[in-house]
């Protein structure tokens, strides 16, 4: 279940999420919603470390064997010799190595990324279009009906424009 | 198969001396290996497709003129920069020391023919005709390039597969100008000489030791088995 | 005051609709523009057709030229693509906020000039139908192809270019996605659902998204340099006299670099008219494009000089008489080449007053482009017409084929250029957005944000 | 965190997968190059190798004469059929053909099955002469009522004999 | 079934692999009906040894005949001509036999002459119409009703054309248009000897040609390249030497070791004065002479008002280059001084050739190894008399020729415009052709009946040159016939005996190849019998018969005594006022006399000295070039008293100032699609007769101007023109 609450501006919205502290809502269960990056802490203090740099460079190193594999390996499997070069000749084998490990160092980051944040997720969630339009959402996750009145209760008290919950939306 | 492993290591040597430029090398060369004629429009755009031409460089003033013929056919070069840089093995090395060009690999990238110093590599800009009944004279040995394709002299591999796989029936190494390619074998005053420079008794690595030797673009550091020998003038005794 | 907070909002509004003008349903004026370039492309189409059909016959390569046009156009759409990675990659990295407005018009027109840019080896090859022996698959022949070969790597450069570039883009067009999805209605919005992946901006997503940026950004600018590093290779590494120079990676790579900022500007004077972006795209922006532009022309026309200098220097016999069959064949495009990118350019880009006047700089930036485009035949065709062979010279000109195909190129990119702007935000509104709101000092409630912009 | 872990090594794996996927997820193709012509055509007789080469066991060189000496094995000429059929059979459906073919001095148009593809060179001789007899190519026909193709004749096919019998893979071996 | 059909069903086998990429419907596989009955395998080439006739030498060859195809040429190593060599126009030989231009069968004229609109008859109505045309000649007493103009032919071919012409008391006139019939009278008058002399340049030590090109055009170009190359690196000590004398560098020049650049018409000239050195530093060879029956006193009498100083004016040379030439000839025995065509081809070209002559006995070099020879017995050959030719003009224009009968040869084509022969042949009023082609005279023909290929037909050869080993080469058909045509010879019989005639000696043979085994039968000297039919097959496996008795004449046996006289000055056609120029018109290296034109490999085959191809061109020197304002490939207009032509122009360095070279070959205005309106005919340029006394051609003998008509004379080089002389580029 979710509520989510729209404000006019941040002031407001961090208001808000004051009051909902205050009736001692755990701080991870809110969050905010906006179209624009809000300044770290302004709304919501809560620091979301990020691990898919580890995809990065995991996609890097695979992509570094692969390429490897591509260059040394099908070199070996039909040894043709082209002028003075060797087989396995260095500088080829370490440019295509370096191409194939950025490729796939680009293609971990994006995938690790969105991994991260969920994306793609379609599932129905409490969204509001006057988000993009400049309004702050907070949005709180909650369990049972009488947290979610007690919520939009808060919500509304400290200057929301509009409530809903994702039941409507459904 | 490794650089070294073969008993055979096909080379030239091209007596300068001797060379008259007559050009029936070129037409013997036209022949054997199914270069097709291009026309006079095609030639005019400079697309002649022969393996093998005669150049004729003049040095000096009349009455003091020369006119030098030097032969100039597919190098052959152990360390060939046309073979690397091909990115389909379509150029490549043999076992036995020749520049492979192996057609139906071949996609046209036209790269090797940029990296070849003599330009002696040839092009198939268009499909080749030969109207009928001339068809009938192609050489059955030797494949009929299509357009898109690289081309280039093979020191004529048909007649070099020939002759070895006679002898190794016969259980021997190919015997010493047993395998003639046809330029060496019209050459009217036998300037062109082909053989096994491996075999170090034979007349062709025997030549090549003349101190007369010297090697087209030789400073490229490309290893050219064709080697030329000096000639002309008194002072080419 | 509720009042001015709804005065804001509506202003927001206002931005949103004036930056995302060009999604609007197509105009009259737009399908003619449509239409013309798709004949041209069409007509390309026919002649590569031709070419397909009779043999490479009908372009003008010959022996001893046979790289021509094609390989040409293949360079410099290598080098436009530079554009993108140059002013959001790097000046991501360096925080410039002033990029914000061009961001996405440029990381599009690297993924458009690189696609045009990968036409052209299929168009140049001589059996394009073979052209699969060129990637690596298992197959029936048990072959391979040669990854000791340039062309392998460009392939490989490229491939990697293409998506990555790719991937930038959508990366970058991700929250400006959701917020068209929002404004949309129908099938459309349908779509743009999909593209956004239920984006909704959650702070988590933000704090995620801006440090992928970064990664991203930071990735990419390599990968760009590599790719024209591999592109001159593909001359260097041969004997041709005037191609096999060390000095070809960083010189092609600040070529690209060059042509691909000077691209930029010409664009962003267009949208600047098209959409209507006076607001956003203001002269500090072309001030800005001017120095970066003027800084790069410094470099180019310095390695220009090394390479011209070690060559008169050294005296080789044969790649002098390159040189000097170049200044006596071409020395039209010469002097226009050597006028162009540094002598008119240079001098010009130090006023402020023409760096800050649009007109002025569209003039320069296209005449770069040009230049750019006679360097890299100047680069390509004399030495080939002149190799190590004196009997073997020759000469080129492209035939209509060639010609036809080389305003096909250009007709596809700006169709697909015209496309996109019509179906994406063609400017990122987010970050133009995210610019402002940080112009001000913020006072907030629990905390005090010191909302000073890095950069400007 | 234990599920932060679980999420790395899985992100790994697809990384992983996605390498390997680009580089031999076309195995597959591989599959689909063998040419599609059909494996046992329709002859226009229908002549059995099973009779002739296994019942009567009449040795391949008999008719097709020229496999050890040429390039080519050589379509038995119709003068040799008919030599024999003038007497043998006279009355089969078959034979009437045949004969026919003959009166009115015309080739018998006979289907390709092995077709070896172009640009290349095969010397029959050679190979016979390496001790690579007709079976290991065309299969054992004595079993083969009309004649069937039993083996890939592809490239790839090409190598791996040679490389297992340890001849020259060298590509000018076949093609020039 | 024979082998003609087998060759059609042989399917596309022969063309080395489809150029298609391999197609998904299956293909077929067509049997043979009969194996060849030959006993050819498939799939393995066949050799067949035979003689080449793309020009008089007589070359062996040997064709590669694969799947019933002919696809290659080479040359035979067992033929003492050519010793296994073969030159461009030899291999390209080739392709006159699968010519898509050729004719394929009997043709019969229906337009007007020259229209060439024809149309196919059978073989009997061709033949019973020729037959029908000849009925006439045999009865009406009249002489020279019919001229038979052919080739200078030998043995057999010789027999049956002479006997066919008695037959039908017509006239034989044997033609060939670089006759070398100057140099028979001269060696006549010096040697005693009607054959040609053969040189042994292959152990010579010195080498001086007076403008003969014996590598490319001269006699028997491969025999004497193959000796080029011995002469030049064979010997482990000695390298011979080369010098060249003439106004033009032609391509045997440009391997001399050094040219004497004489004027045109002085060669002769030049020849007497280093006879007058020679004299003069008695460096002769006393006890030949005597031999020889010369006396020095009266030759250095003839000598007497031609010092080396005048000499030297008159051919435009240095003293010193002279001085230093007369004395390593005399000195570097054994040596040879051989005259060529442009020598040949003046007004004073006996007198010229005899002065080159004088050189070789002065040395004592007849007869020796490295010296001048001939074979022990005068081989008399059947030589062409320009004189008779240019009668038969007369007689054709007179009218009293009423059937002319060609084969192998194009007068049309390849006498100069102003002999009128084109207009004397149109007042015949029936004209047969024997070619395989339609050139320019058998385009006028009413009647064509197309003879064989030489690559299909039997014959003989008898080399002009090289007799000193008794050679007979057999040409035998290498394949079947690829067209509806029938072996000349064969025709010729089949018209005598529908006339119910006898050819003494032959028509008891029955047909050709008979009549040719039965002469081979007594050039071998053998009985009839087994034995020879094995020897018949060796010398056919041979190609031919080749007697090693080389027993070179030592002695000179000529009927009067040779006097010596300076030659004369070469007169000219044209005035020197209005014609500055010289031209000078060379047999091509690569075209010939224009026989081989037809033949694509040729046309696309590089000049050596200019490189140019698919066309003719004007040499001019650099300086006069530059001083008319003419560059590299202009087109220039061409002009003579007799007529003028338009030609592109290639600046050529290696060649006189006041004199301009044309190659022969080309400006065929039929002659096959390859041929056929490409380049012009320098011998339009050319009077007929400019040496009133001894009627013979003179290719060199006339004046020309020049006049730059505009930049595009559509000159196609294979080498870059600039890049010709950057040489040093590729350091060597």
């Amino acid at each position: 279940m979710e509520v989510l609450g729209l404000f006019r501006n941040i002031e407001t919205a961090a208001e808000g999420v004051n009051n909902l502290l205050g009736e001692n809502i755990p701080e991870d269960t809110v969050t905010s919603l906006s179209s624009v990056p809000i300044p770290k802490g302004t709304v919501i203090k809560r620091d979301h470390s990020a691990w898919f740099q580890w995809v990065t460079l995991a996609g890097g190193v695979i992509g570094a064997a692969a390429g490897f594999l591509l260059a040394a390996g099908t070199a070996m499997l039909y040894p043709l010799y082209t002028g003075d070069k060797p087989i396995i000749s260095m500088f080829p084998v370490g440019i295509i190595t370096y191409e194939f490990a950025m490729l796939f160092a680009i293609i971990g980051t994006i995938a690790g990324m969105l991994f991260q944040m969920r994306l793609p997720c379609f599932s129905k969630k409490a969204y509001d279009p006057e988000i993009t339009t400049g309004m702050i959402g907070i949005s709180v996750i909650c369990d049972t009906e009488q947290e979610r009145d007690k919520i939009s209760g808060i919500l509304d008290r400290s200057g929301a424009v509009r409530i809903r919950t994702d039941e409507e939306v459904k | 198969m490794s650089k070294s492993k073969s008993n055979y290591k096909w080379g030239m040597v091209i007596d300068l001396d001797r060379c008259t430029g007559c050009s029936a090398c070129v037409v013997a060369c036209q022949a054997e290996n199914n270069v097709p004629v291009v026309g006079e429009e095609r030639s005019a755009e400079g697309r002649m497709l022969h393996w093998l031409r005669i150049e004729r460089y003049w040095d000096g003033e009349y009455p003091h003129v020369r006119a030098r013929f030097i032969p100039v056919l597919c190098q052959q070069c152990d360390n060939a920069p046309c073979e690397p840089v091909c990115p389909v093995y379509a150029s490549y090395q043999t076992p036995e020391g020749l520049n492979g060009q192996v057609y139906n690999r071949c996609v046209g990238t036209r790269y090797c023919a940029n990296n070849c110093p003599w330009s002696v590599r040839v092009f198939n800009f268009h499909e080749p005709e030969w109207p009928k009944p001339l068809n009938d004279q192609l050489n059955p040995d030797v494949t009929v390039r299509s357009k898109g394709v690289m081309e280039k002299c093979t020191f004529c591999i048909q007649r070099i597969n020939r002759g070895k796989m006679k002898a190794k029936e016969e259980g021997r190494l190919v015997r010493d100008d047993e395998i003639q390619p046809a330029c060496a074998q019209t050459c009217p005053p036998g300037a062109i000489i082909f053989g096994n420079m491996a075999d170090k008794g034979s007349f062709v690595f025997r030549l090549s030791r003349s101190s007369r030797r010297f090697r087209l673009l030789e400073d490229l550091g490309t290893e050219p088995v064709v080697i030329y020998l000096k000639g002309g003038g008194r002072e080419g005794a | 005051m509720p009042e001015e907070e709804g005065l804001k909002q509506k202003n927001i509004q206002e931005m949103n609709e004036k930056m995302l003008s060009s999604i609007r349903p197509p105009t009259g004026k737009w399908v003619f523009l449509a239409v013309v370039l798709g004949a041209i492309t069409g007509w390309a189409a026919y002649a590569w057709w031709v070419q397909l059909s009779t043999g490479l016959v009908v372009a003008g390569i010959n022996r001893p030229v046979m790289w021509g046009f094609y390989i040409i156009n293949f360079v410099f759409w290598v080098g436009l693509s530079h554009s993108g990675t140059m002013v959001s990659g790097i000046l991501r990295l360096s925080k410039a906020n002033w990029r914000r407005p061009i961001l996405r018009a440029a990381e599009a027109m690297t993924v458009f000039a690189i696609s045009v840019a990968a036409m052209f080896p299929l168009i140049h090859i001589g059996r394009t139908w073979k052209a699969y022996y060129l990637i690596p698959l298992p197959n029936s022949m048990g072959l391979w192809p040669n990854f000791r070969s340039p062309l392998l790597w460009d392939l490989t450069a490229i491939n990697t270019y293409i998506l990555g570039s790719s991937l930038f883009l959508f990366l970058g067009m991700l929250p400006d996605l959701a917020v068209v999805r929002d404004r949309s209605v129908g099938i459309k919005k349908k779509i743009y659902t999909v593209l956004a992946m239920g984006w909704r901006g959650t702070d988590r997503e933000w704090s995620l998204y801006g440090k992928a940026s970064t990664i991203m950004a930071a990735l990419i600018v390599p990968v760009a340099v590599s790719v024209h590093s591999i592109v001159s290779w593909d001359f260097a590494m041969t004997l041709v006299p005037g191609w096999h120079s060390t000095i070809f990676a960083p010189y092609f790579v600040s070529g690209a670099m060059f042509s691909g900022v000077a691209a930029v500007i010409t664009l962003m004077v267009i949208l600047r008219k098209a959409f209507h972006l006076e607001h956003h795209l203001r002269e500090e922006h072309f001030d800005n494009m001017g120095k970066l532009l003027l800084v790069i022309s410094l470099v180019w026309s310095y390695l220009y000089f090394a390479e011209v200098l070690t060559i008169w220097y050294g005296h080789k016999p044969i790649e002098w008489e390159v040189f000097i069959f170049t200044a006596d064949r071409y020395s039209f495009l010469l002097g226009l080449m050597v006028l162009g990118n540094a002598f008119i350019t240079i001098p010009a880009l130090c006023f402020r007053r023409v760096r800050r006047s649009v007109t002025v700089m569209l003039f320069i930036s296209i005449l770069v482009n040009v230049c750019m485009f006679t360097e890299r035949f100047l680069i390509i065709v004399p030495p080939l017409s002149h190799r190590n062979v004196p009997f073997m010279w020759g000469n080129y000109s492209p035939s209509w084929v060639e010609l036809s195909i080389t305003a096909g190129a250009l007709a596809g990119f700006a169709l697909m250029y015209t496309m996109f702007a019509k179906f994406f935000p063609i400017v990122s509104l987010t970050d133009v957005r995210e610019g402002l709101e940080m112009k001000k000092k913020l006072k907030i409630g629990r905390s005090t944000v010191n909302a000073r912009i890095e950069g400007e | 965190m234990k599920h932060k872990r679980i999420i790395i090594i899985s992100a790994l794996f697809f990384a992983a997968a996605s390498g390997l996927l680009f580089i031999y997820s076309f195995e597959a193709i591989f599959y689909f190059t063998v040419p599609v012509v059909e494996r046992s055509p329709e002859q226009p007789i229908a002549f059995s190798h099973k009779k002739h080469a296994g019942k009567y066991s009449i040795n391949c060189l008999y008719c097709h004469r020229y496999a050890n000496i040429s390039k080519v094995a050589g379509v038995p000429d119709m003068e040799l059929c008919v030599s024999c059929h003038r007497f043998i059979a006279r009355k089969k459906p078959g034979i009437k053909k045949l004969i026919g073919y003959w009166e009115r001095k015309e080739p018998v148009p006979w289907i390709k099955v092995h077709d070896l593809p172009d640009f290349t060179y095969f010397p029959h001789n050679t190979h016979l002469r390496a001790g690579v007899y007709c079976d290991s190519c065309h299969g054992d026909v004595t079993t083969m009522d009309r004649i069937e193709r039993v083996s890939r004749i592809s490239m790839r096919w090409c190598l791996d004999c040679h490389r297992e019998r340890d001849v020259s893979i060298d590509c000018l071996q076949c093609h020039f | 079934m024979n082998r003609r059909e087998f060759l059609q069903l042989t399917g596309a086998a022969a063309a080395g692999g489809a150029l298609s990429s391999c197609t998904i419907n299956p293909e077929k596989l067509i049997p043979l009906l009969v194996p060849p009955e030959d006993g050819s395998i498939p799939g393995v080439a066949d050799y067949y040894a035979s003689i080449c006739r793309q020009c008089p030498a007589g070359c062996g060859i040997i064709v590669r005949v694969s799947e019933g195809r002919a696809n290659k040429i080479e040359g035979n190593p067992l033929h003492p001509v050519n010793k296994g060599k073969l030159c461009a126009r030899g291999q390209a030989a080739l392709q006159a036999l699968y010519h898509p231009d050729r004719i394929r069968q009997p043709l019969k004229r229906t337009g007007v002459r020259g229209s060439g609109e024809f149309s196919p008859v059978s073989w009997e109505e061709g033949l019973s119409l020729l037959a029908e045309k000849l009925k006439g000649m045999k009865t009406a007493g009249a002489r020279k009703g019919m001229i038979f103009f052919t080739p200078e032919l030998q043995g057999t071919i010789l027999q049956l054309v002479k006997a066919f012409t008695e037959h039908f008391n017509g006239m034989h006139v044997p033609y060939e248009s670089l006759s070398l019939e100057s140099h028979r009278k001269a060696s006549v008058d010096v040697y005693g000897r009607y054959e040609l002399p053969d040189y042994d340049i292959g152990s010579a030590q010195y080498i001086i040609s007076f403008g003969a090109d014996f590598l490319e055009t001269f006699v028997s170009p491969v025999r004497y390249g193959d000796a080029y190359g011995r002469m030049r690196r064979a010997r482990p000590t000695v390298r011979g030497l080369f010098t060249y004398a003439g106004p033009r560098m032609s391509m045997t020049a440009a391997s001399a070791d050094s040219w004497l650049p004489v004027k045109t018409g002085k060669e002769g000239i030049l020849a007497a004065g280093m006879a007058g050195v020679i004299l003069d530093e008695e460096l002769y060879d006393g006890p030949a002479l005597n031999i020889y029956g010369l006396n020095v006193s009266e030759l250095k009498a003839a000598m007497a008002d031609y010092p080396l100083k005048r000499v030297a004016e008159e051919t435009g040379l240095t003293e010193r280059d002279i001085f230093s030439a007369s004395r390593d000839f005399a000195r570097l025995r054994p040596s040879i001084a051989i005259a060529g065509d442009t020598v040949a081809h003046q007004t004073n070209g006996i007198d010229s050739i005899k002065a080159v002559h004088l050189l070789n006995l002065l040395t004592g070099n007849f007869g020796k190894q490295g010296g001048v020879r001939f074979s022990p017995k005068d081989l008399k050959q059947t030589a062409s008399s320009y004189s008779k030719l240019l009668d038969t003009i007369d007689d054709m224009s007179g009218g009293s020729v009423r059937v002319a009968l060609f084969h192998g040869v194009d007068p049309v084509y390849a006498l100069p415009k102003t002999s009128g022969f084109e207009k004397a042949l149109g007042k015949v009023p029936f004209i047969a052709s024997f070619s395989s082609f339609q050139c320019d005279t058998t385009r006028q023909a009413d009647l064509i009946l197309p003879d064989h290929t030489d690559l299909e037909s039997w014959g003989e050869v008898i080399p002009s040159i090289g007799g000193d080993i008794g050679v007979v080469g057999t040409v035998q058909p290498v394949v079947r016939p690829v067209h509806n045509t029938l072996a000349f010879p064969d025709a010729l019989l089949s018209l005598v005996k529908t006339e119910g005639g006898k050819v003494p000696g032959i028509s008891a043979y029955g047909d050709y190849p008979a009549v040719l085994k039965e002469h081979i039968r007594q050039a071998s000297g053998h009985k009839p019998g087994a034995d020879f039919e094995r020897v018949w097959t060796k010398t056919l496996q041979r190609g031919g018969i080749f007697k090693e008795d080389s027993k070179p004449v030592k002695s000179i046996n000529r009927s009067g005594k040779f006097i010596f006289t300076v030659p004369r000055k070469a007169v000219f056609s044209g005035d020197e006022k209005q014609f500055p120029f010289h031209l000078h018109i060379y047999p091509s290296a690569i075209m010939f006399d224009g026989r081989s034109a037809h033949l694509p490999w040729l046309q696309e085959t590089p000049d050596p000295m200019t490189t140019a191809v698919w066309g003719t061109w004007l040499e001019i020197n650099p300086k006069t070039a530059g001083s008319l304002g003419i560059t590299h490939g202009d087109l220039v207009e061409v002009e003579s008293p007799a007529g003028s032509i338009r030609v592109p122009v290639v600046i050529y360095p290696a060649i006189r100032s006041e004199v301009m070279a044309m190659p022969l070959g080309q400006g065929h205005r039929n002659f096959g699609r390859y041929a056929a309106g490409r380049g012009v005919n320098p011998l339009d340029l050319l009077e007929t007769v400019v040496d009133k006394e001894n009627r013979l051609p003179a290719l060199g003998a006339t004046r020309v101007r020049i006049k730059r008509i505009s930049k595009k004379g559509g000159l196609i080089t294979a080498g870059h023109p600039d890049g010709s002389y950057r040489g040093e580029l590729l350091e060597i």
